[in-house]
């Protein structure tokens, strides 16, 4: 055997405590990841996708009609109509949530009379084998006293479900023939226009939630909203900031590659330096300062010019950095051919580098589509959709923020599915960006 | 041939550049440059002259008082001052260690083929929005930790106020229940920032030159002595800067402290596990519906302070950082 | 206007030259056949003396060899004559060099439109990460050719350059799949597509293989019908190949500048050179 | 089963505290390739090789770059499979002991055969002792023996002279032949039994060369020495046996193989194979 050296064992045992510590530390640090983005998709999901039982349609109906009548504003208001539409309404909601009960008890009937049944047979084999004692003879009693009661349910049920359903049936036509008679419209198309909203989450924007709800399942669909403004938000405020940051920061970032190292550049690198460490609540500051409070509003430009800011860096030193990788070759062969600086820069150099610089906005535009802090500065938010930048504006992580902090349930839900808006949106353009280099990194 | 009947000269030189568009196109560039520094000027100009009614009534003293009421115009920092460095200070602790780990295990131990899908994932954890992140805290991340870690310990150590025992003693003014405090935000923010270093540190472990592992391996060190020794004490320098990136992050991080620090603006109180406010968070909550131009102009005064402090440690991190990068050999290993 | 004319041999190229009273279109046609001069010729890289007063001339319609140890500044000349040189900063050249006759080293000379009068093909095949007809093009473009005579002007570049056969299927695919020498031939085409007077090639061949070397070889005897070229190579046997007239240079070992030792037809310089030197490095005793 | 914690003097005496540093090893042993077969992934760099290594001589490896000189070498101490990929098949025995043996650890095996690079590579962060002292350390001996053991490794470097005076400034203050000797006391400090040089005098100037090729010679006296140069000159001064190695182009990715192995003197006197011949002649490579 070749002879170790002195402390063999306690070094060897060292050395893989510490490479084993590494991999531990490293799937620590994937834990969260994993256990962020699992949260975010299984409770966001959730509250995306809702899915109406068969009897939605007709309840979204009655409520667009009801909606419909009680407009006092219009011309052929009718106060009678509008009562009959509640009355017609409330009993239909009664119906519904009875079948709906109903329904689910006879789903659930059949399994607890098969258990009761089996412990039936057990207490009664236990006497057999056993004899019987009075806790024994008790509890036999008490089991088949409940198999009677839920066998008697069972046949209430049966019994009441037609009429229910006819019940339904007429009630459906009374309402029908009002709509008709009063808008000239069928509760059948009522319902299907309301059957849109089966996503409500991309179409409609934020609603006050019934107080007494705990989450959006117990809800009626059309009383949810969505997060439709924050998108739209989101998108305005990102995109115009992406107008703003592109040409000074893809054109900084020429100048930076292109022409020689001066004293100039070194100061313009530095300052790019200085705006990627500063946090991003100084420059919201700054969007306040200089745009909130000289325009006295709150408006998605204010935003812009902030998220902008936050965009220039990255954008400026992917664009330095992927056209200092052009090689010089390439640069020569245009000038070789004649062609001035300028030309050559816009013909050869900038599109043989177009992948990098086409990553660095994309990383540029997830940032800032995450930022919070700045907005809750400069956007203030908003509950409805608007498409002027110059007015106060909703955006996604804003709304997560203020639905997290608002104790309805309902709103955390909302708060969760806008959440995993946002991190699907952050995640899609930060692998569209590997893909875009991937060539380059290969 | 047609271009033989142009002649080769004629024009002076400044007119001929400007004739081929070269120097329109360099002094387009160049002032597209000198705008990201007006930027910067601007920033700088902004929060100086914000502050300065609240320079001029307080100066910097204010930053060590306690005591918050802008109703009375009453305004002392400490609280805020405090709850950053404290909060930014346990991030480091955690994720200053695990960073330089994981940076270790993505140089040097990895296998070859898992190299680029883990680095990804980790980059991925610092694309996440920090409001995301403030949001988990609340919702499943405090629940957690107040149950398995926060009232066992507080348990444990009562109402200890000897110095080190007492930051882990129950909070006073408020229920360890409550879960929102110091010691939570630290824990979000070291997760947060774990990216940061942990790419860093790779970044710079990466170009360690080669011959220095050999070095090491030539003499019988293992595995982890080499890296040690031959690696990381190469490194130090560009590890230590990436930490202080980091603890920059951590520093100006804005909404995840915001929501999970809880907000008790008037005091400080002695245990890790009390509500507190970070200076960024301050600075969110209330500027936007700040009562009076004081108010605002010492918001803006925290604002300062706090770009003064970021603007320092990123300098001196981005030196160390550069200095070790641009050092000897670089010959990159495979 | 003349009043005669006389047949002249002109190096291999008989060519037909105007004579009888001295004007100055008489002068400018004899000073055509020299179509490069450098006159005191010095080059510096900032305050480094890259070279030491080279005097030399190219004739028309030969391919002029420089050659010599690495070093010697062969490179720096070729490049000195389209000012390719500066896109280095900090470079500058004394003195003369004359292209037709006019100085592209005065104050008010225009290196870009020196540039495309004179293509260049380099030591590394280097073609625009685009396709292979917009690479051809990218000259002609630049030179403002008119539309409808591109096409026409691509097609025949690139059959000078001998590569029309391989890729005339695949013009809208990028030049960067092609292989190196196929590479290099495109390079060729692209010079040579705007008909500029001179052809500078920077070892044009050093990172090829035999093959592909020989074809460019060809592909430069074919060109010489047309074009003025001056090649750098590292390769005597190739400069002894293809070339009418050589130079040699040598970096001077006291100051480090590269200095021209001898200039003359290639035949006398490798079968009879007049410098000890030349002779040295002809037989391979030291480079 | 040797005791892991203690040394065990009489295999090899690794610290063996009666003999001192400087002296080499008590015992050396002879080195065998036996079908050593190195390869990166799937591609076998270098055909097999097979060939015995004297104890306390000079052997040297000579040939055209890619013919896999430095790779048979770095296969000795197991420093190969430290790059990605590489692997080895076959065998390197020390003495009856098979390198490659399951159970041994490759420290074990390095600090038992040590290694000068073709770069001088002192440790950045460490000062000139520190740097002769790094293995030592690592194994946690008594400082006052590792300064002992610094000293007569510097002495045996023929380095003590010009550095003893500054010790503690760091090793990158040195010239580059100063370095190389550097590297060459650190690894003597572990008292190998075998010192495997990867062309050690590439990067260095004539001068500092001949230093280290007299150290060499000196050296050899206590340890078996294995060099890779590209030098043939060097090669016939001072070697005792010489390994020949070409390249192989008959595949498509050219492969190196051994093709003579012998006496120096023979070799470039009387080479056996014809592209020995050729390549001492100059003709190829």
């Amino acid at each position: 055997m070749i002879n170790q050296s002195p402390n063999y064992l306690r070094r060897r045992v060292f050395d893989l405590f510490m490479r084993g510590m590494t991999i531990v530390a490293t799937l620590l640090a994937l834990v969260p990841l994993f256990l962020i983005i699992g949260y975010v998709f299984i409770r966001g999901g959730s509250g995306l996708i809702y899915f109406p039982d068969e009897y939605a349609r007709y309840e979204i109906g009655v409520e667009k009609l009801v909606t419909m009548l009680s407009d006092r504003q219009d011309p052929q208001y009718d106060r009678d109509l509008f009562t009959q539409a509640r009355n017609d309404q409330s009993s239909l909601e009664t119906n519904l949530s009875t079948t709906r009960r109903y329904q689910e008890r006879t789903k659930a009937i059949p399994g607890e009379l098969k258990d009761l049944r089996a412990s039936l047979n057990d207490v009664s084999e236990r006497i057999e084998n056993r004899g019987a004692t009075p806790e024994r003879e008790a509890e036999q009693a008490q089991l088949a006293s409940q198999i009677a009661t839920l066998e008697n349910e069972q046949a209430t049920i049966k019994a009441e479900l037609p009429q229910l359903a006819s019940e339904r049936t007429t009630l459906i036509s009374d309402i029908d023939e009002l709509a008709r008679s009063a808008r000239g419209v069928s509760l059948d198309d009522l319902g299907s226009v309301g059957l849109r909203h089966y996503f409500p989450f991309f179409t409609e924007s934020a609603k006050p939630a019934p107080v007494m709800a705990t989450s959006i399942q117990q809800i009626s669909i059309t009383q949810v909203g969505g997060v439709f403004h924050g998108i739209v938000g989101t998108f305005l405020i990102v995109g115009a900031s992406l107008l703003i940051a592109l040409p000074i920061g893809i054109l900084a970032g020429v100048f930076l590659s292109e022409y020689p190292s001066t004293q100039l550049s070194t100061f313009i690198r530095f300052s790019t330096d200085v705006l990627s460490a500063a946090p991003s609540i100084i420059v919201g500051v700054t969007a306040y300062v200089l745009v909130v409070q000289r325009t006295k509003e709150f408006s998605g430009l204010a935003g812009s010019v902030a998220l902008s800011v936050l965009m220039v860096p990255v954008i400026t030193r992917t664009t330095e950095e992927m056209l200092k990788l052009v090689p010089t070759t390439v640069r020569e062969a245009a000038f070789g051919l004649g062609s001035p600086k300028w030309w050559l820069t816009l013909t050869v150099v900038i599109p043989a580098a177009m992948s990098g610089i086409v990553t660095g906005a994309l990383l540029a535009f997830a940032r800032a589509a995450g930022e919070t802090a700045p907005l809750l500065l400069t956007i203030l938010g908003k509950n409805q959709v608007t498409w002027n930048l110059l007015e106060p504006m909703a955006a996604l992580p804003l709304i997560t923020y203020k639905y997290t902090e608002n104790p309805s349930p309902i709103q955390n839900d909302l708060a969760w599915t806008s959440a995993l808006v946002l991190t699907m949106l952050v995640l899609l353009v930060n692998i569209m960006a590997r893909w875009v280099t991937r060539k380059r990194t290969r | 041939m047609a271009s033989q009947a142009e002649p080769l000269s004629g024009l002076k030189t400044f007119q001929r550049r400007i004739e081929h568009g070269d120097l329109p196109f360099r002094y387009l560039t160049m002032f597209f440059g000198l705008l990201v520094i007006l930027l910067v000027v601007a920033i700088g100009w902004v929060v100086w002259d914000g502050s300065a009614e609240a320079r001029a009534e307080f100066g910097f003293g204010f930053l060590f008082q306690e005591g918050w009421n802008p109703v009375n115009n009453n305004y002392g920092a400490w609280p805020a001052i405090y709850g950053t460095l404290a909060s930014s200070g346990i991030a480091l602790l955690i994720a200053g260690p695990l960073g330089v780990l994981i940076g270790v295990f993505l140089s040097e131990l990895c296998p070859f083929s898992l190299r680029m899908p883990l680095s990804f994932l980790v980059e991925l954890l610092a694309a996440i929005p920090s409001v995301i992140y403030g949001m988990w805290g609340i919702f499943v991340f405090i629940p957690f930790f107040v149950k398995y870690i926060a009232i066992p310990i507080t348990d444990l150590v009562g109402n200890a106020t000897t110095f080190p025992l007492s930051l882990l003693s129950a909070p006073q003014t408020a229920p360890v229940t409550s879960g929102r405090g110091i010691m939570i935000a630290g824990i979000i923010l070291a997760i947060m920032i774990l990216p940061t270093i942990a790419a860093i540190s790779r970044d710079v472990l990466v170009v360690v030159p080669n011959h220095q592992r050999e070095a090491l391996l030539a003499v019988g060190a293992t595995r982890w002595e080499m890296i040690w020794k031959g690696v990381i004490s190469y490194a130090r320098a560009g590890i230590v800067g990436g930490m202080m990136l980091g603890l920059g992050r951590a520093l100006g991080e804005t909404m995840a402290a915001l929501m999970v620090i809880g907000s008790l603006k008037k005091t400080v109180e002695s245990s890790l596990f009390a509500p507190g406010i970070s200076a960024a968070a301050l600075v969110a909550s209330e500027l936007p519906n700040a009562d009076s131009s004081l108010h605002a102009s010492t918001l803006i005064l925290i604002a300062l302070v706090l770009f003064g402090i970021t603007l320092l440690l990123n300098a001196a991190a981005r030196l160390l950082v550069w200095h070790v990068s641009r050092g000897p050999g670089g010959n990159v290993r495979a | 206007m003349s009043e005669a004319e006389v047949q002249l041999e002109v190096g291999s190229v008989p060519r037909t030259i105007s004579i009888g009273v001295r004007t100055r279109e008489h002068e400018k046609a004899e000073a055509a056949v020299q179509k490069i001069e450098a006159v005191n010729f010095n080059f510096y890289y900032g305050k480094f003396k890259a070279l030491n007063n080279v005097t030399m001339s190219v004739r028309e319609r030969y391919i002029t060899a420089l050659i010599g140890p690495s070093g010697c500044g062969k490179s720096t000349l070729l490049r000195a004559i389209n000012r390719m040189n500066d896109t280095i900063t900090g470079t500058r050249g004394e003195g003369a060099i004359l292209v037709n006759g006019e100085n592209v080293y005065a104050a008010d000379a225009d290196p870009i439109m020196l540039r495309r009068r004179i293509g260049m093909v380099f030591q590394r095949p280097n073609p625009f990460p685009k396709s292979i007809r917009d690479n051809v093009a990218y000259g002609l473009k630049i030179a403002g050719w008119p539309r409808n005579e591109i096409d026409d002007r691509i097609e025949q570049s690139l059959r000078q350059a001998a590569l029309w056969d391989e890729v005339k299927d695949r013009l809208k695919k990028s030049g960067m799949g092609l292989s190196g020498g196929q590479q290099q031939r495109l390079c060729i085409a692209r010079a040579i597509a705007p008909r500029p007077e001179v052809i500078l090639m920077d070892e044009p061949c050093s990172a090829l293989d035999p093959i592909s070397t020989i074809k460019i070889e060809e592909t430069m005897i074919e060109l010489r019908r047309e074009y003025t070229i001056v090649i750098v190579t590292h390769n005597m046997q190739q400069a002894a190949r293809v070339s009418n007239e050589t130079a040699y240079m040598l970096m001077n070992p006291q100051t480090r500048a590269g200095e021209l030792v001898e200039f003359g037809e290639t035949e006398q310089i490798f079968t009879n050179p007049r410098d000890k030197r030349t002779e040295d490095y002809i037989s391979g005793r030291f480079g | 089963m040797a005791d892991a914690t203690k040394p065990t003097p009489d295999v090899t005496g690794s610290t063996g505290a009666a003999r001192t540093n400087g002296r080499g090893p008590a015992e050396t042993n002879n080195v065998t390739l036996e079908d050593l077969k190195p390869y990166y992934g799937s591609f076998q760099a270098v055909h097999a090789v097979n060939a015995t290594i004297e104890p306390r001589s000079v052997t040297a490896m000579i040939g055209p770059s890619g013919c896999g000189k430095s790779t048979v070498l770095r296969c000795i101490n197991r420093m190969h499979e430290n790059i990605p990929g590489a692997r080895v098949e076959g065998r390197v025995l020390l003495g009856e002991q098979n390198v490659y043996g399951r159970g041994i650890a490759p420290q074990t095996i390095r600090r038992r055969i040590g290694m000068v690079f073709q770069q001088p590579n002192p440790l950045k962060m460490l000062s000139i002792a520190g740097n002769v002292a790094v293995g030592l350390r690592l194994e946690g001996h008594r400082e006052s023996e590792i300064k002992e053991k610094v000293e007569a490794s510097l002495k045996g470097a023929a380095l003590w002279d010009e550095v003893k005076d500054k010790l503690n400034d760091s090793g990158m203050a040195l010239s580059g032949g100063q370095q190389q000797r550097l590297c060459i006391a650190r690894a003597i400090a572990m008292e190998p039994e075998v010192l495997l040089l990867d062309e050690p005098c590439s990067a260095l100037d004539p001068i500092s060369t001949y230093k280290i090729e007299e150290l060499l010679v000196e050296l050899k006296k206590r340890y078996t020495i294995v060099i890779v140069t590209h030098n043939m000159q060097q090669a016939a001064r001072i070697s005792d046996r010489t390994m020949v190695f070409m390249v192989d182009i008959t595949d498509k990715k050219p492969k190196g193989m051994l093709v003579e192995y012998g006496e120096t003197a023979q070799v470039f006197t009387n080479p056996q194979d014809k592209r020995t011949q050729d390549y001492i002649s100059g003709e190829i490579g």
